[in-house]
C-alpha cells in the first residue's frame, strides 16, 4: 500500500452492537441455542451487525473519520446502539 | 431520605400536586413513593384532564359485557361468543426510535386482550405523519410500519387495517395508534383484580431491566426527547407470543384470579391498579422480581417499563402448577407476593420497607382538572375563509386533477404499508385490507363474522373537533356498515395537543362530545380507550385525532360485501350527504392547505342509510359497496374500478360537472353496484326506505368514461398504485 | 397405517403458522392432525408431517437456525430418511434447509421488506409427495408472507436440483409466465419451492394451509395439502 | 485477569459475513443509502453479523476452538455465510 498516492483505498469494519443495558432479544436466543448444544459458562452474549466496506481517503485517520460519520448517520443507530470502527489498508484479494 | 426541593417536578407534577400527595400521606413520600406517584398522576395513566370529560360517554348496551375501566371493553358477537377489544397510542416513544416504538406499541395492546383471557385475531393500525419530502418523516414512516409488521408477523396476528395520514402537523409529532380485536367465550372473561387475601402474586415473562425508565410521565410534558432517561424498550415478540399461549393456557386452570399486564408504568400500575379495582392490599419485595440488569434499584423495578411481562394473582395451591406451565413455553415467572387486607400498597426492598401506601392515593385521589377551553383563532378563522367556486368544468381539466389526487400520499394506495403486514395468517381474513371499507374475519366455528375499521378525519377535527369526531364515528360505522356488519361498540384512542392551553382543551373536549354524540346517536357505546396528550414541540400541536374503531358482526360471514364489481353491473349514489370543498382533501393537495366548513353530518340520515346498506347485504341483496370519502366521489368510483379491474361508463350529468361534483367530500353517500337486473329492486327498496339512489352508470372497459371523455384505467392505476412509493423514494419514476 | 392418515404439524417455539396447518389439514383436507411438540423425541403414528410457518425462535440469528437443533429433529431426519412425506412451510422450509433436509437456504428479501400477497406458482415437478397428481405447468395461487424467503443456492447445485428434477415450483404471472415481475423475493430462478432427491421432502415459500377455503381467498392450497393422500401417505414403519 | 486459574474467561467476537456471490440486500441497501448521503469511492458493502460473548476455557488457543465449533455448529450457515473468530481476555468493565 502506497502513502504517497493521495487517494488510497480502505477496507473498513463497522461493527454495531446494542448499547449496554438495551434489551437483546436475538442475543438471548443465541446464548439458548449454545446451551441447548451443551456449550457451558457461555455468558453475555450480544448479537449485533457488522458492516464492511472499501472507502477512499488519503489517510487512515481521514478514511476512519469519514466511516466514523457514516456511522452516526445511517449504520448505527444511536437510540440503541454503539460502533466501532477497524480500518485497515486495503489489499486486494485474489 | 428526604426529596431534594423541586424534585416532584422531574416526574412531572406540579408543586400543588406534591403538596397534596404529603398532606395525603401525613408525611413526605419516599423517592419510590414519589417515583410511583409521578407515575400513576401522569396524563396516561391518571387521566387527568380527559376523565372529567368521559361523563358525556355512552359506555352501555344489552350487548355491553365489558365497558370501560377494564384492560379493553367487550361486547357480545353471539354464539357464547364476545369480542373484545381496545386501541391505544405509543406516540412519544415512536418519535424517539420508531421501529421500537411502533413494536412495542404493537406488543402492548396485544397484552391488553389476551390479559382479558381472549384470543387476539386482529390488529389495526392508525398512523399519521408529516410530509415524506421531509427526510424525517420518511424514516418515521418507514420505521414505524417496519416496526408494527416486525412485532405483529412475528407474533402471528393479522394486520387488517388502519390509516396512513401525512399533514405537516405531524411533523415531528407522528401519531402511532394500534388496535387489537380477540375472540373469548363468555365464561372465560378474565378482569384484573386481585382477589383473597393470601394469593400469591407472580410476575411471569420477560426479567426486569432498565428500559423506559419514566415513559409513563414522559408523555405528560412537552418534550419527549429531552424528558427521557433510561433505555429505549426493545420489544421481543417471540417472548410475548409464548406468553399469549401461555397466559390462556392459564386461565383454563383454576389457579389464576387475575391477570394484569405491564405497560406503561410497568410493576407501579399493574400492581396499583389490580389491588385498587380489587378493594384489597398488596405487599412485594423488588428483590424477587427477576432482573436483566446487575445493581437495579428498588425504584428502577418499580418503574421500569420492560415488554411482555404479566402480573399474575395466583392461589397459593396453585404456584407450582402455574410455574409449571409457564416453564413449558420457556418463561420465567418468580413469587414476590402476595395478597394482603389492609389495602396499602407495600413494596419492600428485601428487610425494608421503601413504599407504604394506601392503594386508593395512587388511583382515586389523582387529582382531575377542567381548564380553560377556548377556540383558537386560527380555526375560526380557517373556518370562516369561503371556499373556492368551481372553476373548471371540462372533463379534460377535471381529470388532470384526479390523476394529481390519486398520486397523492394521502389518496394513493396503501399497498406498500399493507403488504408488509401479514393479514393472510390465522385464515380468517374474508375482506382483506385494501379491498374494502372494513376488513372481514370469519369466526370459526360458527357463521359469523366481524367486521372492523380504525378511523378519523384529523383535518375535519381541526376545523371544528366536535363534528370531527362525529364525523370520525360515522366512518368508522359507515365502513363497518358497508362490508355487511352491524356496528356493536366503539373504542377510541384520544390524540391531542397541551390541554393546558385553552385551545387544545378546547379541541378536547370538543371531541369528546362529538364521540359521545355520534356514539349515542348510532347507539354503539364506547368501551374502551387510550388517551395521549401533549403531543406538540415548538407550539405546533398535532392535528386534533380522536381515532374511532368500530367492530361489527356479521351474522352470516358469507354475505358480505366488497370494493369490488363485475363487468355490466349498474353503479348507484345511495344517501343524501351533500358533498363540499370545506375541510377536502382536494384543497389540500392543489392548494396546499385545506379550509372551510367541514361537511355537514346529519346523523339521522347516516344511521339510516347505514342500516339500509348493511340490510341489503345481509340479504344477499349486494356484494359491492364503498362509501365517499376522501377526495369524493371520482376518488371513490376510481378506486373500486383500480381494484376490480373493471373501469365504468357514467352519464356526464349523473357525476355532473365541477370540483365539488368530483371532488367534494360530504358524509352520507355510499356507492354500490348490482347486476343490472337486480337494480330495479335495489331502486324500490332504497325508495321504501326512504333512501336517496341515484344511478350513475355502468361497469365495464378498461377506461373511465365521463360523458365524452375518458381516461384509460391502467394509467390510472399506476399512478394510484405508485403514489406513496414516490412519496417515499424520489428515485422511483412514476413509469417505474 | 391403520386406518386414516395422521398429520403431525410440529410446533416449534414461535411457530404461528401451526393452528392453521391443524384447522386446514382437519377441516378442509379431512384428515386427523395432531400437534408434535418439538421437544417429543418419536413421530410413531405419525404418517406425514408439516413444518409450520412462524417465527421460530424469534428467526433470531437465521431463520430456522436454532429450531434445528430442537430434539424433534433427530426422529424427523429419521422419517425422512425412510421415505415420509415432510411439507416445509415458510419457516419450515428454512429449518429443513438449516438441517440439510433441503438443500440451499432462504436469504432476506431483495426489497428488505417482508411480503405478504398473494402469488402465483408454476408446477415444476409432479413427481414429489407434495405434488403428485398435480400436472407440470399448473398454475396456483397462494399467499406468502415473509421476510426471508429469497431462494439461493449457488451454480452447481441449482444445476443439479435442475437436473434431478428437484425444483417444484417457480413464482410466475397469473398466466404461467416465469418473469422477474413475479419473482418478488428476488429467488434464484424464481424457486418457491424444491424437493430432496427423493422426492419425499418438500419447502415451500408460499402458504397452500391458507388457501384452503374460498371463503378465505382460494383453494389452491388444498392441491398440494390433498396429494400427500393420493398414495405417498405409505408411511415407513 | 489470573492466567493461573485453569479456566479463564474470554471475550469473544464472531464476525460472520456473507460468502462471495451470495445475494446481500441489506449491504445494497446500505451502499444506496451512503450513495444518497453524499459518500462517493464506496464499494464492496457487504453486511453481517457479529456475536460477541464471553466462554470460560483454559487457554486462548482452547477458547478459540470452542468458539470455532459454534460458528461451524450454529452461528454461521457455511451455504451462505464465512465466519471469522476474535479473541481476547476478558477483563471486567466498569
Ligand atoms: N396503517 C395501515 N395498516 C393496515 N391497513 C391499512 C393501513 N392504512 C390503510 N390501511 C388499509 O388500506 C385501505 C384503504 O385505507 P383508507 O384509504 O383509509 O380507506 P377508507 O377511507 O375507506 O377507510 C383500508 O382497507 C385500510 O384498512
Ligand atoms: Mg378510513
Amino acid at each position: 500500500m502506497s502513502e504517497e498516492t493521495s487517494e488510497s483505498r480502505w477496507r473498513v469494519a463497522v461493527t454495531v452492537l446494542p448499547k449496554a443495558g438495551v434489551n437483546d432479544p436475538a442475543g438471548e436466543s443465541i446464548r439458548h441455542g449454545l446451551e441447548q448444544l451443551g456449550y457451558d459458562g457461555v455468558d453475555t452474549v450480544r448479537a449485533g451487525k457488522v458492516i464492511t466496506l472499501v472507502v477512499q481517503a488519503e489517510s487512515e485517520d481521514l478514511a476512519r473519520a469519514t466511516v466514523e460519520r457514516m456511522g452516526e448517520q445511517l449504520l448505527a443507530n444511536p437510540v440503541i446502539e454503539t460502533f466501532s470502527v477497524d480500518v485497515e489498508p486495503f489489499q486486494a484479494r485474489t | 431520605m428526604a426529596i431534594p426541593d423541586g424534585a416532584w417536578r422531574e416526574v412531572a407534577l406540579s408543586d400543588d400536586e406534591w403538596t397534596r400527595i404529603s398532606e395525603l400521606l401525613g408525611r413526605e413520600p419516599t423517592p419510590v413513593e414519589l417515583g410511583m406517584f409521578g407515575s400513576m398522576w401522569s396524563e396516561h395513566c391518571g387521566y387527568k384532564h380527559s376523565r372529567p370529560l368521559f361523563r358525556f360517554f355512552r359506555t352501555s348496551a344489552p350487548w355491553v359485557i365489558q365497558g370501560p375501566g377494564e384492560n379493553a371493553g367487550a361486547v357480545d358477537i353471539g354464539d357464547g361468543l364476545a369480542a373484545v377489544f381496545k386501541v391505544e397510542s405509543h406516540n412519544h416513544p415512536s418519535a424517539v426510535e420508531p421501529y421500537e416504538g411502533a413494536a412495542t406499541g404493537v406488543g402492548g395492546i396485544v397484552r391488553d386482550i389476551f390479559t382479558m383471557g381472549a384470543r387476539p385475531i386482529a390488529v389495526l393500525d392508525g398512523l399519521r405523519f408529516g410530509h415524506l419530502d421531509v427526510p424525517r418523516n420518511r424514516y418515521l414512516f418507514s420505521n414505524v410500519v417496519a416496526g408494527i409488521g416486525g412485532y405483529g408477523n412475528c407474533l402471528g396476528i393479522p394486520n387488517v387495517g388502519g390509516e396512513v395520514f401525512f399533514d405537516p402537523a405531524f411533523n415531528g409529532n407522528p401519531l402511532v395508534n394500534a388496535m387489537c380485536v380477540g375472540i373469548v367465550p363468555h365464561d372465560k372473561l378474565t378482569r384484573a383484580r386481585a382477589e383473597g387475601p393470601g394469593n400469591v402474586l407472580m410476575v411471569a415473562g420477560a426479567d426486569t431491566g432498565r428500559d423506559g425508565l419514566g415513559g409513563a410521565t414522559f408523555s405528560s410534558v412537552d418534550d419527549p426527547e429531552a424528558s427521557h432517561r433510561g433505555v429505549i424498550q426493545v420489544g421481543n415478540p417471540f417472548l410475548e407470543r409464548q406468553l399469549i399461549e401461555a397466559c390462556l393456557e392459564l386461565l383454563e386452570t383454576d389457579d389464576i384470579v387475575a391477570m394484569q399486564d405491564m405497560g406503561a408504568a410497568g410493576l407501579t400500575s399493574s400492581l396499583v391498579e389490580c389491588t385498587s379495582r380489587g378493594g384489597v392490599g398488596a405487599e412485594i419485595d423488588v428483590q424477587k422480581v427477576p432482573r436483566r440488569e446487575e445493581g437495579m434499584t428498588a425504584y428502577e423495578v418499580m418503574l421500569s417499563e420492560s415488554q411482555e411481562r404479566m402480573l399474575l394473582v395466583v392461589r397459593p395451591e396453585g404456584v407450582e402448577r402455574v410455574t409449571g406451565i409457564l416453564e413449558r413455553w420457556s418463561l420465567h415467572a418468580a413469587v414476590v407476593g402476595q395478597v394482603t387486607d389492609d389495602g396499602l400498597v407495600r413494596v419492600r426492598d428485601g428487610d425494608e420497607v421503601v413504599v407504604e401506601v394506601p392503594a386508593g392515593l395512587f388511583t382515586d385521589e389523582c387529582p382531575t382538572y377542567e381548564p380553560e377551553a377556548k377556540e383558537g383563532e386560527r380555526p375560526i378563522a380557517a373556518r370562516a375563509r369561503a371556499v373556492p367556486a368551481d372553476s373548471i368544468s371540462d372533463p379534460e381539466d377535471l381529470f388532470g386533477r384526479l390523476d394529481q389526487l390519486l398520486g397523492s400520499p394521502n389518496i394513493a394506495s396503501r399497498r406498500p404499508v399493507i403488504e408488509q403486514y401479514d393479514h393472510t395468517i390465522l385464515t380468517n381474513t374474508v375482506v382483506a385490507p385494501g379491498q374494502g371499507d372494513a376488513a372481514v374475519l370469519r369466526i370459526k366455528g360458527t357463521t359469523r363474522g366481524l367486521a372492523i375499521s380504525l378511523d378519523c378525519n384529523s383535518r375535519y377535527c381541526s376545523l371544528d373537533p366536535r363534528l370531527g369526531a362525529r364525523h370520525a364515528v360515522a366512518e368508522a360505522a359507515r365502513n363497518v356498515s358497508c362490508v355487511g356488519g352491524t356496528p356493536l361498540a366503539l373504542t377510541n384512542c384520544l390524540n391531542f395537543g397541551n390541554p393546558r392551553r385553552p385551545a387544545g382543551y378546547y379541541q378536547l373536549s370538543q371531541a369528546v362530545q362529538g364521540i359521545a354524540d355520534a356514539s349515542a346517536a348510532f347507539t354503539i357505546p364506547v368501551v374502551s380507550g387510550n388517551v395521549s396528550l401533549y403531543n406538540e414541540t415548538d407550539q405546533s400541536a398535532v392535528l386534533p385525532t380522536p381515532t374511532i374503531g368500530v367492530v361489527g358482526v356479521l351474522d352470516d360471514v358469507t354475505r358480505h360485501a366488497s370494493m369490488n364489481w363485475q363487468t355490466d353491473d349498474v353503479l348507484l349514489l345511495l344517501g343524501a350527504g351533500e358533498p363540499t370543498l370545506g375541510g377536502s382533501e382536494y384543497l389540500a393537495v392543489i392548494e396546499g392547505e385545506s379550509w372551510g366548513q367541514p361537511p355537514a353530518l346529519d346523523m339521522d340520515a347516516e344511521v339510516a342509510l347505514t342500516r339500509f346498506v348493511r340490510q341489503q347485504i345481509a340479504a344477499g341483496e349486494l356484494r359491492t359497496a364503498h362509501d365517499v370519502g376522501l377526495g369524493g366521489l371520482l376518488v371513490a368510483l376510481t378506486e373500486m374500478a383500480i381494484l376490480s379491474g373493471v373501469g365504468f361508463l357514467a352519464d356526464a350529468g349523473s357525476i355532473g360537472a365541477g370540483e365539488t361534483a368530483w371532488f367534494g367530500e360530504s358524509a352520507s353517500r355510499i356507492l354500490v353496484a348490482v347486476p343490472a337486473n337486480a337494480s330495479a329492486g335495489l331502486l324500490t327498496a332504497a325508495e321504501a326506505a326512504g333512501i336517496r339512489a341515484r344511478p350513475l352508470g355502468m361497469a365495464g372497459g378498461d377506461a373511465i368514461t365521463i360523458g365524452d371523455a375518458a381516461r384509460s384505467l391502467s394509467d390510472l392505476a399506476r399512478t394510484w398504485e405508485t403514489g406513496l412509493e414516490r412519496a417515499l423514494d424520489t428515485t422511483v419514476s412514476a413509469t417505474a | 397405517m391403520s386406518g386414516r392418515p395422521v398429520v403431525g404439524v410440529i410446533t416449534f417455539p414461535g411457530s404461528n403458522g401451526d393452528y392453521d396447518a391443524l384447522h386446514a389439514m382437519r377441516e378442509d383436507v379431512g384428515v386427523e392432525a395432531r400437534f408434535v411438540d418439538y421437544r417429543e423425541t418419536s413421530l410413531s403414528g405419525i404418517d406425514a408431517v408439516v413444518l409450520p410457518g412462524g417465527f421460530s425462535y424469534g428467526d433470531h440469528l437465521r431463520c430456522g437456525a436454532i429450531a434445528r437443533f430442537a430434539p424433534v429433529m433427530a426422529p424427523l431426519a429419521e422419517f425422512a430418511g425412510a421415505g415420509g412425506p415432510v411439507l416445509g412451510i415458510c419457516n419450515g422450509f428454512q429449518v429443513l434447509t438449516e438441517a440439510h433436509l433441503l438443500p440451499g437456504a432462504l436469504l432476506r428479501n431483495g426489497t428488505m421488506r417482508f411480503h405478504c400477497h398473494w402469488s402465483h406458482i408454476r408446477i415444476e415437478s409432479d413427481r414429489t409427495a407434495w405434488t403428485g397428481g398435480i400436472a407440470e405447468a399448473t398454475v396456483l395461487r397462494l399467499p406468502v408472507a415473509h421476510g426471508e424467503g429469497s431462494y439461493f443456492a449457488d451454480p452447481e447445485t441449482i444445476a443439479m436440483l435442475e437436473a434431478q428434477g428437484q425444483i417444484v415450483a417457480r413464482y410466475c404471472t397469473p398466466d404461467g409466465t416465469v418473469d422477474e415481475s413475479s419473482n418478488r423475493n428476488g429467488s434464484v430462478g424464481s424457486i418457491a419451492a424444491v424437493s430432496n432427491a427423493a422426492g419425499n421432502v418438500v419447502g415451500i415459500m408460499p402458504h397452500p394451509e391458507r388457501a384452503a377455503n374460498e371463503l378465505v381467498g382460494g383453494a389452491d392450497g388444498l392441491r398440494l395439502l390433498r396429494a400427500v393422500l393420493g398414495g405417498a401417505v405409505a408411511a415407513p414403519a
